[in-house]
């Protein structure tokens, strides 16, 4: 019976949001509103049953850990955004977490955004065995970064040999990766409508295995 | 001055190098990747009904020693021995069991500390295992027992450790990421002090930003708004950062030519943030009275209704040209579809590198992943942000260096047969460390 | 205090996290395991803010009964019953402990078809878009859309049907020229955020600090 | 501007095209041609990784998804688990945001549902309490024990699964690359009970992988660059092997990661889902591949269409001259 029910309910919904490709209706708008709070809703039972309660609460009911206090009183100073007298104490806990996650995250970066990808471009363009498309691959993976980092090189003209030609054939590769992407975009978004489908014509009419 | 700072920078790197592979030669304990069976589950093997090793006299492992490990908080010691007589019996060895105890504690405390399956080798790395921590500073002694599949244990002599675990207060794993960190901070922060002080900094036009003007002239001849989504992330993304920055001098323009301006808002405290920066900018453009309070807003925070809701606004509108400058996501076809139907002029930029080519093919202008963080320093022409666009220029010629002599080097491998390109990419070879 | 502060707490908390990662020692360590467990509880209560506006803005247009103001009631009530029946009614009225309540129905049931299918939605646009939007108006739209041709065609079985090579050909195009391209474009970003990290940190990006009174 | 054909095609109302391409995707489903769906390198490496697996060993699911990602990320997460099950490799289940937590009870839900054909059923925490008191927590033994005391695998399913034993369910916290960072260290330390309040460290696959150390893979299942985390926390601190399994959309953008050798591999989009269902298949595990295989049907047809609608679209454009300086609209560039 919940099941039943529960099909039922999706399928009017997910009806309801395709009737938008026609025309916006009131189905459409009440079901776009009802995600907004649902899935807040969702966001505060999880928060409190994931964090609030097994990281503040119980310890401090439990194991006295009063120290926990600080974390909560500064999270508790978000609320004062919304009093504008006192609205700059709101400053404090986003200051805290954007300047200790900036710091955490800075080295971090450095070595596997930088570090790690310039190593993996210093490659052995041929190496016993390779097949001609893999070499010829290696030239394009080197070349094209080179040719794409000298796109985005700002304190020069693109003008002259090194830099005109070079930022051309930059351009001409960072287009080349933006198709693919766009190639594959087709499939995923396809991918998404193809689940719906699924879910209509098999778990609630039946009529596909 | 520009001339010395690549000759520097050179210098700085080669030590860099022979730091690190100085530091390459030091012994670092193979750390195991394959997770430990438990001394329960080697047990459990059935032993066989008559033990081939009956009445053998069996070498237990020995010569244990114990040494800190390195670049640890403490919490770790090395533990190597030697084998006993499990090679003569390979067949039939299981694994070997190290036991821990205080030194000179009781038979009692004798803790099972780990176990090596067969093939780990003899080198035991202990104080992973959070259940069994070692402390700093403790003095510790160690057994090492030879399992055998028919449930032989051959306990091995009690030994105490040559050391104790100790903390150390710089990871030599770490040399290489925190000369890179070095190198970065230093031009970033040499640019800064050039840019304060006056030094003129060229920055290349970017056809995008040379069109704002344009785009914001062109609105106001026809009478008509201008659309600007400030992005659909929040203030942490760099983008968002971006965005707002780039939003100030538009308002700016908007302000001095008159126009109207719509900035619809998803997050919350973007609003907030780009209310203030709109009205600052009416301000400076001298004409705070024209600031019409309306024209920030916040929609709402779901994405579909957000853009159901700015789609909504570019049909009603009709605005002249729209900027779609931060942080996007699925979101952006739908947008930059409706709004070329609509026939504004379309700018947009992102560094969110999937929905940048739905913006190349249906945008006029497109800034492209830096290009964006480019155009906030090229607009508001503040020598700090110049300096730091200067800054990571020469960061990006520094990789270019590495990679064009790779290249190189890799023919020249090729052509005479020298290994230099293992050498340069040992250079910038970071170990997986903690 | 409105200002000084907060960059003051940027510039030690930024500082401290940078050098704590080259420090193995324990007091190093000590910092960060607590690091991890206060982030979590503050992040929590960010979440007030987002619940803080949306009430505010819904609760604002269903007092002054703006125009579809039943739609705001269709946010707020859900945010207000999820907890509740979370907390309180777990199982559903009729059924016994086997049948998951109002807030498990809600979820699963609600939130995510909709959700599921608005991003469906996608499908259609990108099919209208490639009819009227997109277009080889110059050589580099020219270049994007043969190489997404290319791909997307290698992406599917009737791909295949051109012959072995086709699929391997659109391998190859992610392969190489395509990991140049995300790879130069990721070193970019990369630098780019590291500089506004290190520009934050050291108080000269203010953005984040605006739209919270003087 | 004169009105010609080519701008009366352009100027189609929209709702024409959208439904061409509803019907192009209905229509497969009732006429499949069933087109062979052939592995690529990206995805026979995950699978070979695990294959190499056993009961010893352990590796991560991670959720990392929310219902907008469902149709894509879903298959993956459920083909990998299923190939994990079957081999009773032991599975931590994490989600890195709340409705990603959803995901995984839906995931688990579908993976585990009596009602149809190769699921997995669940022994629950409690239901076996009594043979963990006799110690009995090896999985073969547990699982003799279990059928021993009459206990019947059902027809229609594809092997018992024990929580505790088989897989544990952490769940969500927030912040979760600082979460990733932490098991570094401890699981436990994290997680302090799994997602319906079970003690995590009496679980004897906890006792057993205490860490991320003792872990062998971390699959991740992702609509953003959230998969990303398990690289920069994981991998680049303890070498934590890796295996994406993303959206089609972001696809391009991490094969950098497997050519720098951060990444095992990686599953993009319906496709990947639908070659590790093939492999699954090849491989003898289950008799016919999943819903994604099936989906791959649909997505010929559509990709046709759309081809079709790029090629169309821009002889439009170019026949009815519109290429030309403010052609298409007037006022337009």
């Amino acid at each position: 019976m919940y099941e039943t029910i529960g099909i039922w309910t999706a399928a009017i919904f997910t009806l309801a949001v395709y009737s938008f490709l026609y025309k916006e209706n009131p189905l459409y708008r009440l079901g776009e509103h009802l995600v907004v709070g649902i899935s807040t809703g969702y966001f505060i039972v999880v928060t409190y049953e994931q964090v609030l309660k097994p990281r503040l609460i119980d310890p401090i009911a439990n194991d006295g850990e009063y120290i926990l206090f600080i974390p909560a009183l500064l999270g508790l100073l978000y609320i004062t955004r919304f009093f504008p007298k006192i609205a700059w104490l709101s400053r404090y806990p986003m200051a805290f977490i954007m300047g200790t996650s900036m710091g955490v995250g800075f080295p971090l970066s450095m070595k596997a955004s930088v570090l790690r990808q310039l190593e993996a471009t210093i490659l052995p363009l041929y190496s016993a065995g390779m097949p001609w498309q893999i070499v010829v691959g290696n030239v394009v993976l080197v070349l094209g970064t080179l040719a794409a980092l000298i796109y985005f090189f700002f304190s020069k003209p693109h003008k002259g040999p090194f830099f005109g030609t070079g930022s051309k054939i930059g351009i001409w590769v960072i287009m080349i990766g933006f198709g693919a992407t766009f190639g594959f975009t087709v499939m995923g978004r396809i991918s998404l409508l193809i689940g719906r489908i699924q879910f209509l014509l098999n778990d609630w009419l039946g009529v596909i295995k | 001055m520009t001339r010395i700072l690549p000759l520097l920078l050179l210098i700085l790197t080669a030590l860099a190098a022979a730091q690190t592979v100085e530091q390459e030669q030091q012994p670092i304990p193979a750390e195991p990747e394959i997770a430990e069976a438990s001394a329960e589950e080697v047990l459990d093997i059935p032993p066989g009904d008559i033990s081939p090793l009956a009445g053998v006299d069996l070498t237990a492992p020995g010569d244990i020693t114990v040494m800190d490990h390195p670049d640890d908080s403490g919490d770790r010691l090395i533990v190597s021995f030697s084998p006993g007589s499990e090679a003569e019996y390979a067949d039939l060895f299981a694994a070997y069991i190290i036991y821990r105890r205080p030194a000179g504690g009781s038979d009692e405390e004798w803790t099972n500390v780990g176990v090596m399956p067969v093939g780990e080798g003899t080198q035991f790395v202990d104080g992973y295992d959070p259940d069994f921590p070692v402390n700093i500073g403790e003095s510790y002694e160690y057994r090492v027992s030879a399992l055998y599949l028919d449930e032989t244990e051959v306990m091995g002599e009690p030994v105490i450790a040559q050391e104790v675990a100790s903390g150390q207060w710089f990871h030599q794993g770490k040399v290489r990421v925190l000369v890179a960190c070095l190198i970065f901070l230093g031009l970033i922060f040499y640019f800064f002090s050039r840019a304060r002080m006056g030094a003129t900094m060229y920055l290349r036009p970017i056809a995008g930003i040379e069109a704002i003007d344009e785009a914001i002239g062109r609105a106001t001849e026809m009478g008509k708004p201008i659309l600007y989504v400030p992005g659909l992330s929040d203030i942490s993304d760099v983008a968002t950062i971006a965005s707002l920055t780039i939003l100030g001098r538009v308002a700016r323009k908007v302000a001095e030519y008159q126009t109207s301006l719509i900035v619809p808002n998803r997050d919350p405290i973007v609003y907030t943030v780009a209310e203030e920066a709109v009205k600052q900018a009416y301000l400076e453009a001298g004409r705070p009275d024209s600031y019409d309070p309306n024209s920030v807003f916040f929609l709402t925070q779901s994405q579909f209704a957000f853009v159901a809701g700015v789609n909504g606004i570019m049909m009603r509108e009709k605005p002249a040209t729209n900027f779609y400058l931060g942080m996007f996501w699925a979101e952006s076809l739908i947008l930059a579809e409706t709004g070329s139907l609509s026939g504004a002029i379309q700018i947009a930029g992102t560094d969110a590198v999937t929905q940048l080519p739905f913006f190349i093919t249906t945008c006029d202008y497109t800034l492209i992943g830096e290009e964006l963080y480019a155009a906030s320093a090229y607009l508001s022409r503040e020598p700090m942000q110049m300096g730091s666009i200067k800054g990571l220029d020469s960061c990006k010629a520094i990789l270019m260096v590495f990679i064009t002599a790779g290249a190189l080097m890799s023919i020249m491998d090729l052509l005479a047969g020298t290994q230099t390109l293992s050498w340069l990419k040992n250079i910038v070879t970071t170990q997986i460390v903690d | 205090m409105k200002r000084t502060v907060p960059l003051m707490i940027v510039l030690v908390g930024g500082v401290l996290m940078i050098i704590q990662y080259f420090i193995p020692h324990r007091i190093s360590q000590d910092i960060f395991d607590n690091y991890t467990i206060w982030v979590p509880i503050i992040g929590a209560f960010a979440l007030a803010l987002g619940v803080g506006s949306l009430t505010r803005l819904h609760g604002h247009k269903v007092r002054n009964k703006a125009p579809n103001w039943p739609y705001s009631l269709a946010v707020l009530l859900p945010i207000y019953l999820m907890p509740i029946f979370a907390f309180f009614v777990p199982v559903s009225f009729g059924g016994g402990m086997d049948e998951p309540g109002f807030y498990h129905f809600a979820f699963m049931h609600i939130q995510v078809p909709i959700q599921s299918t608005m991003f469906s939605i996608l499908a259609f646009y990108i099919a209208s878009a490639a009819f009227r939007a997109f277009r080889a108006k110059s050589v580099l739209a020219t270049i994007l859309l043969l190489t997404a041709v290319i791909v997307m065609m290698g992406q599917v079985p009737i791909g295949e049907l051109l012959g072995s090579w086709f699929p391997k050909l659109g391998l190859w195009i992610i392969d190489f020229p395509n990991n140049a391209a995300k790879r130069a474009i990721g070193l970019g970003v990369g630098f780019g955020i590291l500089a506004t990290q290190l520009k934050i940190i050291f108080g000269v990006e203010r953005n984040w600090l605006g739209g919270a009174g003087e | 501007m004169k009105e010609n054909i080519w701008s009366r095609m352009l100027n189609l109302d929209r709702r024409w095209i959208f439904l061409f391409i509803g019907v192009v995707c209905i229509v497969p489903f009732f006429f499949p041609f069933g087109l062979p769906v052939l592995p690529t390198a990206h995805v026979i490496s995950i699978f070979d990784y695990v294959e190499n697996l056993g009961p010893e060993n352990a590796i991560f699911v991670s959720f990392d998804f929310d219902p907008g990602t469902d149709p894509e990320n879903m298959p993956m997460a459920v083909a990998v688990t299923r190939h994990a099950f079957s081999r009773h490799i032991p599975v931590f289940f994490t989600a890195n945001a709340p409705l990603a937590q959803g995901m995984l009870e839906s995931g688990l839900a579908y993976i585990t549902n009596p009602a149809l054909e190769g699921y997995f059923h669940v022994v629950s925490w409690q239901e076996w309490a009594q043979y963990r008191d006799q110690g009995i927590t090896e999985r073969d033994q547990l699982e003799a024990a279990w059928e021993a005391d009459g206990n019947v695998l059902p027809a229609n399913s594809s092997g018992w699964v024990f929580e505790g034993r088989d897989f544990a369910k952490l769940g969500y916290l927030p912040y979760f690359s600082l979460v990733i960072l932490g098991m570094t260290s401890s699981i436990a330390s994290q997680y302090p009970e799994d997602m319906n309040g079970n003690p995590l460290v009496e679980m004897p696959m906890l006792q057993e992988h205490k860490s991320l150390r003792d872990v062998d893979l971390a699959a991740t299942f992702s609509g953003t660059a959230a998969c990303t985390w398990w690289i920069t926390y994981g991998r680049e601190k303890i070498g934590l092997p890796v295996a994406f399994g993303v959206t089609a959309v972001s696809a391009t953008d991490y094969t950098i990661f497997i050519q720098s050798g951060q990444l095992i591999g990686q599953m993009g989009g319906l496709r990947g889902a639908a070659e590790y269902e093939v492999l699954l298949q090849n491989a003898g595990y289950f008799d016919k591949p999943d819903r994604a295989f099936i989906g791959m049907d649909v997505q010929n047809a559509a990709h046709l269409l759309i081809l079709f609608f790029i090629v169309l679209g821009n002889i439009a454009y170019f026949a009815g001259g519109f290429h030309k300086k403010g052609a298409l609209l007037k006022g337009r560039r």
